[in-house]
């Protein structure tokens, strides 16, 4: 029986994912006995024509990780979704969006002036842009076209399974290709991953208090942390009780709020929200003018809440930004 | 697992309700687009649901068509889910696999546009239909009723409340805030219709009350906690500090006599400040219980400074010329401290009654300023036998030649003084008219002065009123319609040398009056007590605009609140006369009564709970819960509700941050179900 | 604390001794006063019986000037002028038709009214701004023995008597007593003293100005003291045919404001006794201790 | 659509105070827009942010909150949870660019049918005034852009007929990662 091809591909993406399969160190041997990786473009050669000339279906399980944001992107998980059995969701950009998608907050036009205009190490006087389809010199050059919406994979292909993590833990990609390759799968569309929050497996659990009430929010920057209180026991805001465990609670170890990228439990249409919802209804104050002051300890509450799911919270994306169809 | 969709069968009922859906609302349309819906099996449109016809259809259909959700469109769920519920019981199904949507209260009768309100009915159902889908069988609670009773205000409205419950055998605490009980009734001297004797008719139950074995009788004490819930009320009751003990004073008075003040020099609350009393007194000769109490404001053997939480300090300065007389009883005590009780009760009947309105504040009538203007409950003192003057009605200021005080040889009593007033109380305080007639017949009788009554309406709704009233008529009485306007002692004629001039215009005659009267009565309306507000929170009761206790529905449920196992009765819910006073603290007892033999209270099953498996311990849940249900295992390292103690508010459901606690009835499916049928709009 | 002052026509005129006696006590006692520059007649409550609309524009021109000069708080000693300030000021608020009217007419003259100074009585910013302690500190001759009738008259009570009570207002009596005066109990402190009827209906409005002077006379008062020019008018300058119809019934009738002049020792030119009809002959002590 | 745009307001009331007060302005016959449409819960404390973002998400063009008065809750605090909640849901929503007035918490208590009526008339007024929010719409015109995109990609494939061998797009360039 030949070995089962893998495939691993890349999108709107930092490359974290890719390091994190490398820190599997040993053990990716285990997984190279097993598995045939036929495609991984960060370490291996590759082109269109390859991946096309497969049959549908040849690859059993793809690796898509990074979020979705240029059409060449969108072509790529086509592709690879008619060719793999499984497609899979690894790592938060692919699931959630991840932190490109806080890009939705801005408009496509934003980004581009910012990125090739005003950013402070451009010289760029007479506005050149990349253009999408160029004539020179008999030759047509073409780039992907950039998307207005920053999407998480689901969103342009159906997704058997999700991996979550920014980026996935080693142990949990090894836990996914044993349970792929051994067949029993939790059923379609599912999270491989507990579905209890962080707080379970954090050792700062402890010293949560039963009665936390805050009167104030501070930043990580702003205070000496102790290494081994609650975060929010100490006023910081931790994502913990909102976001899956998994990663054995990694950065707390590191002295570091959990910032939410293993995303939200299943029985969780909208991380933010509900996140929103515990730590706010927790403040002490009872009159509208305390309420506001001890807020305003949380400036960006997008950015907190919605760090890595943006484009799959219930809004999506900021609504009165310009859309896609009038081109601006 | 929940019920997928094909094994759903629904079915629908729109209700005409006569007119009042039906004139707005396209019933038959809204019973054609529900049938289309998926898991609608069956969907029909009815004259009157709730009658029992409408309900042996429910029953029928679901055994004919094997029905497992039922959906009624009509009126409020407030007024007829249960009747619905009964019926789908009745059919043979889980009555929580019911759900009504209010196309009523709602939609028709607020609403003007037919096509419009049809639309809204059509998205009502259609939320109702897919929410349904999710409900999941449940069971109602039971709660067993603690047997004992609360009764709080020892008015005649507590008295009656607590002497028909242990008279039915049940135990019962009366906590009254005064020194003795009798509450305002105990200072009238007669009572209307009928003139008989306040006191004549109160103080047998007074005393009824003080040696009954059912009652626990604490004066001088105030409810200053209340927990738990309907059957499970844990109350604490401060009792403020007597320093006497009650179980050893014999109510022989020796010790007001021997005080070292020879003469009563403090004014008496009891008598409206009209008459004097010591330091160490009795509240009035019938009180109940026959126990005195020392004042420390004013007792010698106290400082004058309190220590800093505002208890007196002993002083010791005093010969204590009391504690002598009282001799081995040994009564007093001036180390007494005020102390918390704390008891357990499954009812409690809140009848703390009313406070009369401040004339001070229509300085026109010039009470405050003119010494012979008296309020109301004034005069009941003076024309009282056991009142300060010995039932002598008596003018203020310069004395007759021969020395002795002057009678007043005319009298006018202003009703409606701080009621039916924009400026003061809206309302009408409903005992004003008659009370007033009453003391102007009390004047007459005491004085045989000329008694004049300035009224806007005479109100005698009761029986015998007004017949009453015409017997004031007949007596000579003289009644001017109009809103007087001014009390003044400027005398624009020698007639008018030295009295009170009533400046009235007398709509009847057309003209404006100048009446000169010797003493001005001023009928003064009732209004919540001060404290009202925080009174009603202790009991988490609501107050109506004007502050008075809110009951459940004004016409079907006047002695319930909206806190079941709580009752009111009595003025604390509005102005009323001691008969519906009376009538209301019976009804209190009975709802009581019906709960006790009963024996349990259904709760609505609609408590949280937290799945066992997904709650990580985050602990957020915890300090959410006002009722402390919420608790945190150790070892389990998770949370865990105490469903006796849950109230099914679903505070910590909405703030879970993993959606790791599940509200029967209101699930987070149910209400995103809920939420996609409003806003279908097709 | 700065106020706009709105003298109005009566200072100006017959009521000359009130602004006379009372801008020296203001200033004695620190108290801030700009007059408005340009100020017109507020048309008093005759005008608003003719015609609404252009007597709330003329009474709402002084409240435009009062808020160019960016004082907040406004002050109208004479009862007339305080009542139709105020009132011309709740129409705009109250009633949209009455603020489109006023608008349009002060836009011709390009000026605007937001409609939200406060109007005050020297009562009022006496007793709440100034206070009685800082009043009593000034007193150096109390008026010991002096028997002091106070009275309000009817408009600074009613309807806006924000700062008193309507039936039985006590600020005056509360000053009158910080000078050492024997306040004089008289129910007829907010009666009508005839006001414009007296010239009109003299047989209506001296009897009613009678009431008032024999009833003060009878309750043992020396003076009467009051708020309002037209008041002081009445009760002080009819007593021969109020003698011819009736019976002589001669008391003093000042401002209060002189009242206070006095009692700081102020100097004659700031008392302005003499302008009374029936002057007020009496020469308070200075206090024995400083 | 067909009929002229009305907005469409999804109001959460808590059983017992302003449930309660919609039903007394119901039996007083009191008479207002009909753009809104009530969901009961036994509290406002059981609001969970996520059922106005839903709300929202599916169309709804405002949120209207109904709670006792702070003091009068029936469960003693919920109230104020909703409070807390909804002063932080605010600023968020306003950094996602939606109109603070599309949201909206009142505190009604059981006697104030007359003030249902009010804030229901003006909050319809006010929605009108802002226009749609419309977000279904945008959710479709945001995702043309990848519809577009796939009919496109099937097309140039029947095109290329079956054989899979035909390579997907014209001889690309070596693709520059993003």
């Amino acid at each position: 029986m030949p070995k089962p091809k893998v495939a691993f591909y890349w999108c709107a993406s930092c490359g974290g994912c890719e390091e994190t399969v490398v820190d599997l160190a040993e053990d990716i041997l285990g997984v190279v006995e097993k598995v045939d990786i036929v495609l991984w473009p960060v370490a291996m050669d590759f082109k269109y024509k390859d991946v096309a000339a497969l049959a549908d279906g040849a690859l059993f399980a793809t690796l898509l990780n990074g979020a979705i944001r240029t059409s060449e992107q969108e072509e790529l998980a086509a592709l690879l979704r008619r060719k793999s059995r499984y497609l899979i969701a690894y790592g938060a950009c692919a699931q959630l969006g991840g932190i490109p998608a806080l890009a939705n907050q801005f408009s496509r036009e934003q980004v581009l002036r910012f990125n090739y205009e005003d950013a402070p190490s451009v010289v760029n006087p007479d506005h050149t842009r990349p253009q999408v389809h160029f004539e020179e010199a008999g030759r047509t050059p073409h780039l992907p076209e950039f998307r207005h919406v920053v999407r998480a994979l689901d969103q342009v292909v159906d997704v058997d399974f999700y991996i979550p993590g920014c980026p996935p833990t080693p142990n949990l990609t090894r836990a996914a290709f044993e349970a792929l390759l051994s067949g029993n799968l939790p059923p379609k569309g599912s999270v491989l991953a507990p579905d209890v929050a962080l707080c379970e497996e954090c050792a700062r659990k402890a010293s949560k208090p039963t009665n936390v009430a805050f009167t104030e929010f501070k930043r990580p920057h702003q205070a000496l942390w102790d290494s081994g209180q609650c975060f929010l026991a100490q006023g910081l805001v931790c994502m913990g009780p909102a976001t899956r465990r998994g990663c054995g609670a990694a950065c707390p170890q590191g002295n570091m709020p959990c910032t939410g990228c293993f995303g939200p439990t299943s029985r969780v249409r909208d991380q933010g929200a509900k996140m929103l919802s515990s730590l706010s209804a927790n403040v002490a104050a009872r009159d509208e003018e305390g309420i506001r002051r001890i807020l305003d300890g949380l400036p960006d509450p997008v950015g907190t809440f919605y760090r890595y799911g943006l484009a799959k919270s219930l809004l999506r994306r900021k609504v009165n930004l310009p859309t896609g169809s009038n081109g601006h | 697992m929940k019920a997928t969709r094909d094994e759903v069968r629904i079915g629908f009922y729109v209700c005409h309700c006569g007119h009042n859906i039906a004139a707005l609302v396209d019933c038959p349309a809204v019973a054609r687009y529900v049938g289309t819906l998926p898991g609608v099996v069956l969907s029909r449109d009815y004259k009157y649901m709730c009658s029992d016809p409408g309900q042996e259809l429910i029953q029928q259909d679901i055994r004919e068509h094997r029905l497992n959700r039922v959906v009624v469109a009509s009126c409020s769920p407030l007024l007829h889910e249960h009747t619905f519920r009964s019926a789908v019981e009745a059919g043979g199904l889980n009555p929580f696999y019911f759900h009504m949507v209010n196309i009523r209260e709602h939609d028709s009768w607020v609403h003007t546009d037919r096509i419009l309100a049809t639309e809204k009915a059509k998205a009502l159902a259609r939320a109702a239909i897919e929410r349904v889908a999710h409900h999941k069988p449940l069971e109602i609670k039971k709660v067993p009723i603690h047997p004992d009773v609360l009764v709080v205000g020892g008015g005649i409205a507590g008295i009656h409340a607590a002497l028909t419950l242990a008279n039915a055998g049940k135990k019962v605490y009366l906590v009254e805030r005064e020194p003795s009980i009798g509450g305002h009734m105990a200072r009238f001297d007669k009572t209307f219709p009928t003139l008989d004797c306040a006191a004549c008719i109160l103080t047998p139950k007074m005393s009824e009350v003080g040696s009954h074995p059912n009652i626990t009788l604490w004066t001088y004490s105030e409810v200053v906690k209340v927990d738990g819930y309907v059957g499970n009320y844990t109350v604490q009751v401060k009792r403020k500090a007597r320093y006497i003990h009650e179980d050893l004073c014999t109510g022989c008075q020796d010790c007001i006599a021997n005080c070292v003040y020879k003469e009563p020099k403090f004014a008496d609350e009891f008598n409206e400040g009209l008459g004097k009393r010591k330091p160490v007194f009795i509240p009035f000769p019938q009180a109940t219980p026959q126990v005195v109490l020392i004042d420390p404001e004013v007792c010698l053997n106290f400082k004058r400074n309190k220590n800093p939480d505002g208890t007196p300090v002993v002083s010791d300065k005093c010969k204590k010329t009391c504690v002598e007389a009282c001799g081995e009883r040994g009564a007093i005590d001036f180390t007494q401290k005020d102390e918390l009780r704390e008891i357990r009760v499954g009812t409690i009947i809140v009848c703390t009654g009313f406070q009369t309105f401040d004339a001070r504040r229509v300085p026109a009538y010039g009470y405050g300023i003119y010494p012979n203007v008296y309020t109301a409950l004034e005069i009941e003192r003076l024309v009282n036998a056991s009142g300060p003057t010995g039932g002598e009605v008596v003018l203020r200021g310069p004395k007759n030649p021969d020395g002795t005080p002057r009678k007043p040889r005319s009298i006018g009593i202003i009703h409606c003084v701080g009621s039916r007033d924009k400026k003061t109380n809206l309302w009408c305080s409903r005992v004003c008219c008659m009370y007033s007639m009453k003391l102007a017949h009390l004047l007459k009788e005491h004085t045989g002065a000329e008694i004049y009554n300035f009224y806007i309406d005479i109100r005698t709704p009761g029986k015998g009123y007004e017949e009453f009233y015409n017997k004031l008529l007949e007596e000579g009485t003289h009644f001017i319609r109009g809103r007087v306007g001014e009390v003044t002692d400027w005398a624009m004629t020698p007639e008018e040398e030295g009295k009170l001039v009533i400046r009235v215009e007398d709509t009847l005659a057309g003209v404006v009056r100048r009446i000169p009267v010797d003493m001005v009565v001023l009928a003064t309306g009732l209004e919540p007590r001060a404290d009202a507000a925080e009174v009603r929170r202790l009991f988490n009761m609501s107050c109506g605009g004007d502050g008075w206790f809110l009951e459940r529905h004004p016409k079907l449920a006047p002695v319930n609140t909206f806190t079941d196992g709580v009752f009111l009765a009595g003025c604390c819910q509005g102005p009323k006369d001691i008969p519906d006073t009376v009538a209301q603290a019976g009804a209190a007892a009975a709802e009581a009564l019906a709960l006790i033999d009963r024996g349990y209270v259904e709760q609505e099953p609609n408590t949280a709970h937290i799945l066992d498996n997904e709650c990580s311990g985050c602990k957020s849940c915890i300090p959410l819960c006002p009722y402390t249900a919420i608790l945190f295992d150790e070892t389990r390292q998770k949370a865990y509700i105490n469903e006796a103690l849950c109230k099914g508010c679903g505070t910590c459901v909405g703030s879970c941050p993993s959606g790791s606690i599940v509200q029967n009835l209101f699930e987070d499916e149910e209400i995103f179900s809920e939420i996609r049928g409003v806003l279908a709009y097709d | 604390m700065k106020y706009a002052y709105f003298p109005g026509c009566s200072l100006k005129g017959t009521g000359r001794a009130y602004e006379e006696s009372l801008l020296p006590v203001l200033r004695h006692l620190g108290v801030e006063v700009q007059e408005i520059e340009d100020w017109n007649c507020c048309g008093a409550t005759a005008y608003m019986a003719v015609d609404e609309g252009k007597a709330c524009a003329a009474a709402a021109r002084n409240l435009a000037l009062a808020e160019r000069t960016g004082l907040r708080q406004m002050l109208a000693p004479c009862s007339a002028c305080y009542l139709v300030l105020n009132k011309a000021q709740h129409y705009l608020n109250e009633y949209p038709a009455m603020r489109r009217v006023v608008t349009r007419a002060l836009d011709s003259v390009g000026l605007q009214c937001r409609g939200d100074t406060a109007v005050r009585h020297p009562l009022d910013v006496l007793l709440h701004d100034v206070g009685l302690d800082a009043i009593k500190q000034k007193v150096t001759r109390p008026l010991t023995g002096l028997k002091v009738a106070p009275y309000y008259g009817c408009q600074i009570v009613r309807p806006y008597a924000t700062f008193d009570d309507q039936a039985n207002p006590e600020s005056m009596d509360k000053l009158l007593a910080a000078l050492g005066a024997t306040v004089v109990r008289w129910p007829l402190k907010t009666k009508c003293c005839g006001g414009s009827l007296t010239g009109t209906l003299p047989e209506a409005g001296l009897r009613l100005s009678y009431i008032l002077l024999k009833e003060a006379l009878k309750r043992g008062a020396d003076v009467i003291a009051t708020v309002c020019p037209l008041c002081q008018f009445n009760l002080d300058s009819y007593h021969a045919k109020i003698a011819a119809r009736w019976e002589p019934v001669r008391i003093p009738t000042v401002y209060f404001s002189q009242l206070m002049g006095l009692a700081f020792g102020l100097p004659a030119e700031q008392t302005v006794l003499h302008r009374g009809m029936v002057p007020l002959r009496f020469e308070p002590a200075p206090a024995a201790h400083a | 659509m067909t009929k002229e745009w009305s907005p469409r307001i999804v109001a959460f009331f808590c059983n017992w105070c302003t449930y309660t007060a919609a039903d007394l302005a119901g039996v007083s016959r009191l008479k207002y827009a009909p753009n809104v449409r009530i969901i009961r819960l036994m509290c406002s404390g059981r609001v969970d942010p996520q059922f106005i973002l839903d709300a929202l998400a599916r169309g709804a063009d405002g949120v209207l909150i109904g709670g006792c008065h702070p003091g009068d809750c029936h469960y003693v605090e919920g109230n104020y949870k909703m409070l807390r909640r909804f002063t932080l849901l605010r600023r968020m929503l306003a950094d996602l660019g939606i109109e603070p007035e599309r949201v909206r918490l009142e505190w009604i208590s059981a006697a104030e049918g007359e003030k249902v009526k009010r804030v229901i008339n003006e909050m319809t007024e006010q929605l009108k005034a802002l226009g749609p929010l419309g977000l279904p719409r945008k959710f479709a015109e945001w995702d043309r852009e990848v519809i577009a995109l796939a009919r496109e990609v099937q097309d140039r494939e029947a095109a290329a007929g079956p054989c899979p061998e035909r390579p997907l797009t014209p001889e690309p360039q070596e693709a520059v990662h993003a």
